[in-house]
């Protein structure tokens, strides 16, 4: 927070306002608008460059809104005290004043200043989130030094694959902190929105082309509650739009590098007598669909599972258990109307699955992790 | 309504005067048309000529330009008074679309 | 005065279609309902220039290979004529020249018509190549546009046969002055259409 | 024809309604399908809050909340809020400007029945096989996907009463240019019939679009084009700038009335001119003017560039310098004036503050990058209540209570107003308020459900009670209506004392030729002018008494809606049902025939002669 305080003061400084009024006016906002919401969900604890540049952005914004509100609020105030019919008289005939030139100037003049205050940073932003310049920029080895992510929307969950990497993931993004990340963003079907209110504002997945930018990540989400940001799909995309979330892993360059190179390598093998008849069961019904190997490319029908125990949220929003894991695999289209996975019936021979196959599902993909 | 124009009978010199006026204007519009025609077979016959697209394109659109201008002010009578507020809309109107197409030049795009 | 009081060549107003107020409020509604009209044409017309040659991957069609100019040529000719015709008519509405009239929208109306048929040969040949309306983004965006001007065509020429059919007995009036004039405004405006369609989709397709 | 106060029996007085093409009368229809459709987005409104009062609830399902807050957003735009502005243009505006009515008088019948059979065909989806449930803005990539009839009701159905609009707004136009008194200037119209000649110029320029990009969703849908669909070619982005170059002037096209109507307000009840009479005209024409070339604002996120970002941004930025103008032209219009809050009062007072506050969060999301963190969040839903429920919605309330008496010529109960306005107001604070945080704490919109882990739950119960207030409000004014209507104490004209305007004028109840002789208009609120100088009658008279020509009515606009909504099922079920083609063209034919035999049948109208008049002075006398 007392990063957040300095920028919005060093941004207030550089367009040479009346520097420390607003600065205090700011500092206040601060403090109230940071005491609403969840760390790990909220765009007002920004926990990346580009989240606090818009935070700031915010408080500039909110500072003028309140100064203009507060005009506005003075002489409405005054004007209802002062002229009522019941003070004035009742049968009083008030002057048919024509207007004000004078006034007229002023209330054209102050707002377009105003303004003016908010547009230089605006443009300048603009700009510079927009700036994907550096994605393409290489070491003297010839490799690139920024990690790419490309995201894959789809109806109802989030493909993420690390072109440079060779890896791919699903419903869990997993970045380096203090560093730009790069996105390409698309959707595979429908329209969607990509959003991590903590680290920076969204942008559309489009199903025609694709769109790129930036974020950083300053925080790593080990000490949050859940040990993960949030992440939101913020375009409506059908009856399962709200349940659209993903989560969001930050960690530092060494463990991250680390993390690609298990997701590479790992072979996954079942563990124990239930985990291995799980495996069966998965390799029948299940591995169309589902990879269960970090390593390889976007295009899933399904979310690629190599991480599932890592993760802490089935199907993106449900807790991590396995009850939930179970109830998800039994009957996927109660808990998020319109998903693509089929019901069991139409992968196990037109049956549920029995409570012991389910069991033996659920204790393999439990068991999927790179970082046990 | 009660407050209509009444009616009024040219004298015969008046009646004779604004038939010349009119038949002068008739005139005019068959030049006009005479013009557009020509302007239709150079836009065409340079396409079939064949020139390059950067130095066509503009010609056509001017050619295009210069047609309309000929049918909206001789054929439909804008240059005439009492269309203030007729070309006003128009204008505003041909303004916006051409925001659209500038819009649907540029910021629609392709994979 | 009365919409039925009759009228001499001398007594005929100026602007006929602008003596009552019915006439003015038609005469004015109609130039803001041709300013929507532009806004309308102009979106189409900026779809089908985003559209432009897009479908499928492996199109064959293109605007270079799909279109012939001499059949365009021809409707061109046709439809300006027909605006010419138009002006004819209105020429001798003003000097109370009923038969005039009537004659020279009929055969405005059949320049229409003929126009109206090339246009219908020219989709069916379209179509019978392949490239039917849902073929590709540029397939519907053609016809979409063409149609619609096509579509105004067919309004204009059922309008303008009414207008005929109907006062063939009863000559001029204040009352249906102002609905021939408007009719030639409608026409012309079909005209200003077409000029951009021949342009900007015949002519600048067939360049690139 | 002339008999015109005797009763008539109930079927008599509906077949006036059916054929009516009486501005005065078919306000009254307006208002009450406007009225219709407020109450039935507002029970949506309230399912939605119910919903969303807890996390996890399953009140409704997914799909139906989709359901609910795509009809919710639909109705209340085109269904509730226009129809109820245009119920006070038609009632206000020609008497105004001293008009005998509005310059198409068949034409205005028309508009209002197909907005009416559009709008009913778009709520027949509910009982048809589920409602349209791609949100009111119906991004192409999700309508298309979209399965069932919904959106196909939703685009059929918005043409249909798109169509009514668009030709109210040429009348509005045409009747304001050519109709107006003598000595109406331009510059001496008052600001509701200012406001409702720009917002008309939008309704004219905006419109084309949207029917343009709802063909293309039909044709798409219905009719195997390709427009959005990208494997064939196709762009979805089309549909996005379409919508949004309609979308942004149709906010417009909804506050600018809006402002008119405050305009009337402060200046009667605080007994003062409008202050600076010129540079609100000029403010209104130049935010109609800066309407058009901002609607990119609403698709910063799409990805469209920086360039065109930055640019849209400024762009949005400069509208509040026009809108700052009107609202310190109204401080300064109660500013020494006389102020009396009576209910028409109180809205106009409560507007101030929460359009202000609405406005400025515009403005907020003006700024492009802020904008990526608040766009399709709930700050959205709070920005656009504030302005449209704080605006919009108040300056709808205070002219029903304003204008009741023109329309009815009774008085609404001053005293259920006022709780019908604390109710609401209050609720509406608290309702939407609050969404501005919820939005900051990253609650995307249009969300069926939400998590209970994510810090929502206690400020999405406070704006659901809100709501409930807000409903309260309403069902109070509903109360106030019946009781009104039962009561039926005539009122006469001017009955708030200190009307400014020619409608103030007029004798009541109106008679239905208006002005028995055109009015001359001798400056900027000539009724007060009038009265000033100690005229009685509170006119003077621009033409001697003469006969008066009226138009028939006619049946035929009802029956040429009616074709559409019957060519809008078969084009619905094209391709799907055997009957569909031929219904579509049953319809069709039903619809150009009566536009046949509207042409071909002389329609000459008929005479009101003196005497008659003379017979039928209004209630004054
Ligand atoms: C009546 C309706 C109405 C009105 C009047 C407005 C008015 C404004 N709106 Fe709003 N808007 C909507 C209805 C409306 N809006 C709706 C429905 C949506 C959502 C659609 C959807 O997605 O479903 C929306 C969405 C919307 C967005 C898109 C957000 C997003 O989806 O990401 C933006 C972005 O710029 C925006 C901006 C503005 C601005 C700048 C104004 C300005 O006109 C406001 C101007 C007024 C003031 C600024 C206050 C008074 C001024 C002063 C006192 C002077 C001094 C002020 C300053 C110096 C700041 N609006
Ligand atoms: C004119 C426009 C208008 C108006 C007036 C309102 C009014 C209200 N709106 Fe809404 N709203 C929109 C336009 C409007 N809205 C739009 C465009 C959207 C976006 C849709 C989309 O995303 O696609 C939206 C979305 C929207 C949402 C977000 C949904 C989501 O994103 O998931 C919410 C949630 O709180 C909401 C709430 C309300 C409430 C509580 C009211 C209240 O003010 C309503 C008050 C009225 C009542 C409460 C009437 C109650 C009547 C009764 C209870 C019956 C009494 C009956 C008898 C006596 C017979 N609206
Ligand atoms: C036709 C393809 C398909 C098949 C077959 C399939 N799934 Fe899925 N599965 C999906 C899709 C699509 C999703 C994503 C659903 C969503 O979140 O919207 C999914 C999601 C899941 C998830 C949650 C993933 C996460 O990251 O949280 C699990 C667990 C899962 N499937 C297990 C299984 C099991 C076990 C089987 C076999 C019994 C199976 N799936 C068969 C398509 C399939
Ligand atoms: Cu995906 Cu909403
Ligand atoms: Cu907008």
């Amino acid at each position: 927070m007392n990063t957040t305080k300095k920028e919005g003061f060093d941004l207030a400084m550089m367009k040479g306002l009346k520097k420390w009024r607003l600065y205090s006016l700011l500092a206040v906002l601060t403090i109230f608008l940071s005491g609403c919401g969840e760390e790990y969900l909220s765009t007002l604890t920004p926990a990346g460059q580009v989240g606090k540049e818009q935070f700031n952005l915010l408080l500039l914004s909110t500072g003028i809104m309140a100064i203009v509100i507060v005009v506005v609020l003075i002489i409405y105030v005054l004007a209802i005290v002062k002229f009522r019919r019941s003070k004035v008289g009742e049968n009083v005939i008030p002057k048919q004043v024509e207007g004000s030139m004078t006034l007229e100037i002023i209330w054209t003049v102050i707002p377009i200043l105003l303004l003016i205050v908010l547009a230089i940073p605006t443009v300048a932003y603009t700009y510079k989130h927009a700036d994907v310049s550096g994605m393409t920029a290489v070491d003297a080895e010839g490799n690139k030094e920024a990690v790419t992510v490309n995201v894959t929307a789809k109806l109802y969950w989030w493909e993420f694959e690390y072109p440079d990497l060779g890896i791919v993931t699903s419903q869990e993004l997993v970045v380096p902190t203090n560093e730009k990340v790069y996105f390409n963003l698309k959707a595979a079907d429908v329209k969607h929105s990509f959003w991590i209110p903590t680290a920076g504002g969204k942008m559309d997945t489009n199903v025609e082309n694709v769109n790129q930018f930036y974020l950083t990540f300053d925080k790593e989400s080990a000490g949050l509650k859940d040990g993960v940001f949030y992440g939101k799909c913020a375009e409506l995309c059908g009856p399962s739009h709200a349940l659209m979330d993903f989560k969001v892993k930050t960690i530092d360059r060494k463990d991250f590098d680390v993390w690609a190179e298990t997701m590479k390598t790992t072979e996954h093998v079942a563990q124990g007598e239930l985990a291995t008849s799980g495996e069966e069961i998965f390799t029948t019904s299940c591995i169309a669909c589902h990879a269960t190997s970090g390593a390889g490319t976007a295009g899933g029908v399904g979310p690629n599972l190599a991480t599932f125990g890592d993760r802490n949220r089935v199907a993106g929003f449900m807790d991590l258990t396995e009850e939930n894991v179970k109830n998800w695999i039994n009957d996927p289209e109660s808990h998020k109307p319109g998903n693509l996975m089929p019901q069991p019936e139409e992968i196990n021979n037109g049956e549920k699955f029995s409570e012991e196959q389910l069991d033996a599902l659920a204790e393999y993909l439990m068991g999927l992790s790179v970082e046990k | 309504m009660s407050h209509d124009a009444h009616v009024y009978s040219k004298s015969q010199t008046e009646y004779e005067y604004t038939r010349r006026v009119r038949r002068e204007a008739m005139r005019g519009q068959v030049t006009t048309f005479a013009i557009m025609i020509f302007l239709t077979l150079i836009a065409f016959s340079a396409v079939a000529a064949g020139f390059s697209e950067y130095f066509i394109v503009p010609i056509l659109l001017l050619l295009a330009a210069i047609q309309v201008v000929l049918q909206l002010y001789y054929f439909m009578h804008m240059s005439e008074k009492n269309h203030g507020m007729a070309a006003f809309f128009l204008y505003s109107g041909a303004i916006l679309g051409f925001t659209l197409f500038l819009t649907f030049l540029t910021i629609v795009w392709w994979n | 005065m009365d919409f039925n009081t009759k009228y001499t060549p001398q007594s005929w107003p100026d602007h006929p279609e602008q003596v009552t107020l019915e006439g003015k409020n038609k005469f004015l509604g109609f130039w803001l309902f041709l300013a929507g009209e532009t806004v309308l044409f102009s979106s189409l017309f900026a779809t089908y220039l985003a559209l432009k040659n897009k479908g499928p991957s492996g199109m064959e069609f293109s605007t270079q290979t799909l279109f012939e100019l001499p059949l365009v040529f021809v409707m061109t000719m046709i439809l300006l004529t027909s605006s010419l015709t138009s002006v004819y008519a209105m020429y001798h509405m003003k000097n109370h020249n009923f038969k005039g009239m009537q004659t020279w929208l009929a055969i405005t109306v059949i320049l229409g018509i003929a126009f109206l048929c090339l246009e219908i040969y020219e989709f069916n040949h379209y179509v019978h190549l392949g490239f039917t309306y849902g073929q590709s983004a540029f397939s519907t965006a053609f016809f979409t546009l063409v149609g619609t001007h096509g579509l105004h065509v067919a309004i204009g020429l059922g309008w303008i046969i009414l207008l005929l059919i109907r006062n063939a007995k009863r000559g001029f009036s204040l009352y249906n002055a102002p609905k021939y004039y408007t009719a030639s405004l409608y026409w012309h405006f079909i005209d200003v259409v077409w000029v951009f369609i021949f342009t900007v989709v015949y002519l600048m397709g067939v360049v690139g | 024809m002339s008999s015109i106060a005797k009763k008539k029996g109930f079927g008599a007085s509906l077949w006036d309604y059916l054929t009516t093409v009486d501005h005065k009368k078919i306000a009254i229809l307006y208002l009450a399908a406007g009225g219709l459709f407020f109450v039935i987005g507002g029970i949506e409104a309230m399912l939605i809050r119910i919903q969303l009062a807890k996390p996890d609830n399953d009140f409704v399902s997914a799909g139906l909340f989709n359901e609910i807050i795509t009809m919710h957003g639909t109705t209340m735009i085109f269904l509730a809020a226009m129809p109820l502005l245009f119920a006070f243009m038609n009632a206000v505006m020609p008497l105004q400007i001293g008009a005998r009515d509005v310059a198409f008088p068949f034409l205005n019948a028309l508009g209002f029945w197909l907005f009416l059979f559009g709008g009913l065909f778009l709520n027949l989806s509910w009982f048809m096989g589920g409602a349209p449930d791609a949100g009111w803005t119906s991004y192409a990539s999700l309508s298309l996907a979209s399965e069932g009839h919904g959106v196909d009701f939703y685009a059929l159905g918005l043409q249909v009463s798109g169509a009514g609009t668009y030709i109210a707004g040429i009348n509005f136009l045409v009747t304001i240019i050519n109709m107006r008194a003598p000595g109406m200037t331009y510059m001496r119209m008052p600001l509701f019939t200012w406001t409702t000649f720009v917002a008309s110029a939008l309704i004219l320029f905006a419109f084309p679009p949207l029917t343009v990009g709802l063909f293309f969703l039909i044709f798409d849908r219905m009719f195997g084009g390709n427009f959005f669909d990208h494997t064939m070619g196709g762009n979805t982005i089309i549909w996005e700038h379409l919508f949004w170059i309609f979308g942004h002037p149709e906010v417009y096209i909804l506050i600018l009335p809006a402002f008119g109507i405050f305009s009337e307000i402060f200046s009667l009840f605080s007994r003062k001119r409008l202050f600076g009479y010129s540079s609100m005209v000029f403010a209104t024409v130049l935010i109609g003017f800066l309407g058009f070339m901002v609607w990119a604002h609403h698709m910063f996120t799409v990805g469209l560039g920086p360039t065109a970002n930055a640019i849209f941004s400024v762009a949005t930025m400069a509208i509040a310098v026009p809108t700052g103008m009107k609202i310190f032209n109204w401080l300064l219009t109660i500013w020494g004036g006389s102020i009396k809050v009576t209910v028409p009062m109180l809205y106009a007072l409560g507007f101030i503050p929460s359009f202000v506050a609405g406005g400025v969060t515009g403005i907020m999301q003006a700024a492009a990058p802020l904008d990526y963190q608040l766009h399709d969040s709930y700050f959205i839903v709070a920005h656009f209540h504030y302005v449209i429920v704080g605006g919009v919605v108040l300056a709808i309330l205070a002219a029903v209570h304003l204008y009741w008496p023109l329309m009815f010529n009774q008085m609404l109960s001053e005293k259920l107003g006022k709780w019908t306005f604390w109710f609401f107001f209050i609720g509406f604070h608290c309702t939407f308020f609050i969404q501005h945080f919820l939005g900051l704490m990253g609650m995307p919109r249009r969300v069926f459900t939400f998590g209970a882990d994510q810090g929502w739950d206690t400020f999405n119960l406070i704006s659901s009670l809100g709501a409930i207030l807000m409903a309260i409000g309403v069902i109070i004014l509903v109360v106030n209506v019946i009781i009104t209507i039962v009561k039926n104490e005539k009122v006469g004209n001017d009955p708030w004392g200190d009307g400014r305007t020619l409608e103030w004028a007029i004798p009541q109840p109106i008679p239905f030729y208006n002005f028995k002789q055109t009015p001359l208009v001798r400056g900027l609120d000539t009724f007060w002018i009038e009265k000033q100088e100690g005229n009685k009658e509170g006119m003077t008279y621009a033409e001697p008494l003469s006969d008066i020509h009226m138009p028939n009515g006619s049946i035929i606009p009802l029956v040429m809606s009616f074709g559409l909504f019957v060519a809008s099922f078969g084009a619905l079920y094209n391709g799907e049902k055997d009957w569909a083609i031929p219904v579509l063209v049953l319809g069709l034919a039903i619809t150009f025939a009566s536009m046949a035999i509207r042409s071909i049948k002389d329609d000459h109208g008929f005479h009101v002669h003196k005497e008659d008049i003379l017979k039928n002075e209004g209630g004054n006398k």
